[in-house]
């Protein structure tokens, strides 16, 4: 299982905080979790596609073409504006 | 070296952060950076939220202090990032270092937030007389980074 | 623009110079520099003693400021300077900045700080277990001001 | 009368704070000045002849070649090290 969190205005338009990924023990490339996430919807298709998407594997900001595995931690969230 | 970071939605007290940066007797140069909450141009400003990613956004402030220190010679570095419900200019943010250097902690100082503004996951939602907006991402703080690559 | 500078002998509170820097609400960053004594390498320090040039001091504080003002977008600008008998970690100078901008803030704080070192008629003479000794100037705090040229 | 005053270690080392010099109403060059001054005696020479003496006319740093006249007050001191 792959625990899956979105934050801010991406939490807000997809309407979820957290999305449960069955990974059957595999690896795969967060894109190709983006690919199979952005098939529930034309609104997740269209929110996903956003080229300023940020990712964060366990809590580490990474590149989309890191690979995940059972128990990661992934989270997408749009650009932060802190400080 | 000694490094403190805290993600709280309480209130902080530069005396008090002021008070531990000059514990260290070799440190004579100290500089703070505070960020508040500051009225928009354009409409009223009742207040933001700040939401953040609980656990992350710690671990990528020390990541940042971390940096600092391996850049520069450093004492002490001190982040505050406060999160949740904001009134007009209140306190969001703290940045302190110590360093027997001036140059260094002015340097460490503006190099933690160029990045904390770049890196760390928090994000503001502006409460305005016109609605409720997502701030967006300013292309002047990703520019800011160029200067220390 | 408010400028605010003092040379005195009395001890200053960093916590009432941020509460007057915070009270210009279009100004989101604040940037502090304290300069405290600190430790010798090599000997015992009991203390140093500031000698300056009454009236000149504050001049040029003030002209210092006023180049800041015109470098950058500045909100207010708080320099004090301490004179007289100082003892180990005692503060010695203060410069804080608000602005609208943080890195209008830390170049100015800084650049205020590069020019007060070289050209701010103060002196400094340290008491050690060695004997009294006037500072020597540091060829540092002259490269300093290259780059802001 | 042009009142030239001495600070910290240049103070010290020609034990002198202050030195009324009698200018005839004259304008002179502080060089000038810096010449009579070196004349009273072999330390005053020394002290005065550092390539690291600063100037000030009436509160301002100025270069030694500018001209002072009657009234103004001028300082003479080493290097600053304050801040």
């Amino acid at each position: 299982m792959i625990k899956i969190l979105f934050f801010a205005a991406l939490r807000e338009r997809l309407d979820c905080e957290q999305y449960l990924l069955n990974s059957d023990g595999q690896t795969m490339p967060v894109t190709d979790i983006l690919e199979q996430l952005k098939s529930l919807s034309d609104n997740w298709q269209h929110e996903l596609s956003r080229s300023d998407l940020l990712c964060a594997v366990n809590q580490q900001l990474v590149p989309l073409h890191t690979t995940v595995k059972d128990g990661d931690e992934l989270a997408f969230f749009p650009p932060v504006t802190g400080g | 070296m000694s490094v403190f970071v805290a993600v709280q939605s309480d209130d902080f007290c530069l005396a008090s952060e002021y008070h531990e940066l000059r514990r260290n007797a070799a440190c004579g140069a100290v500089v703070t950076f505070s960020g508040l909450v500051r009225e928009l141009n354009d409409t009223a400003l009742y207040g933001m939220t700040l939401e953040h990613y609980p656990g992350m956004t710690e671990q990528a402030l020390i990541d940042i202090a971390k940096q600092a220190q391996q850049r520069w010679p450093l004492g002490a570095v001190r982040i505050i990032h406060r999160v949740g419900t904001l009134k007009p200019i209140e306190q969001i943010v703290f940045v302190g270092i110590a360093s027997a250097h001036r140059a260094a902690a002015f340097a460490a100082c503006e190099f933690i937030m160029d990045y904390l503004k770049n890196r760390a996951p928090f994000w503001k939602k502006e409460h305005t007389a016109n609605g409720e907006y997502w701030v967006d991402a300013k292309a002047s703080d990703q520019q800011a980074l160029t200067r220390w690559e």
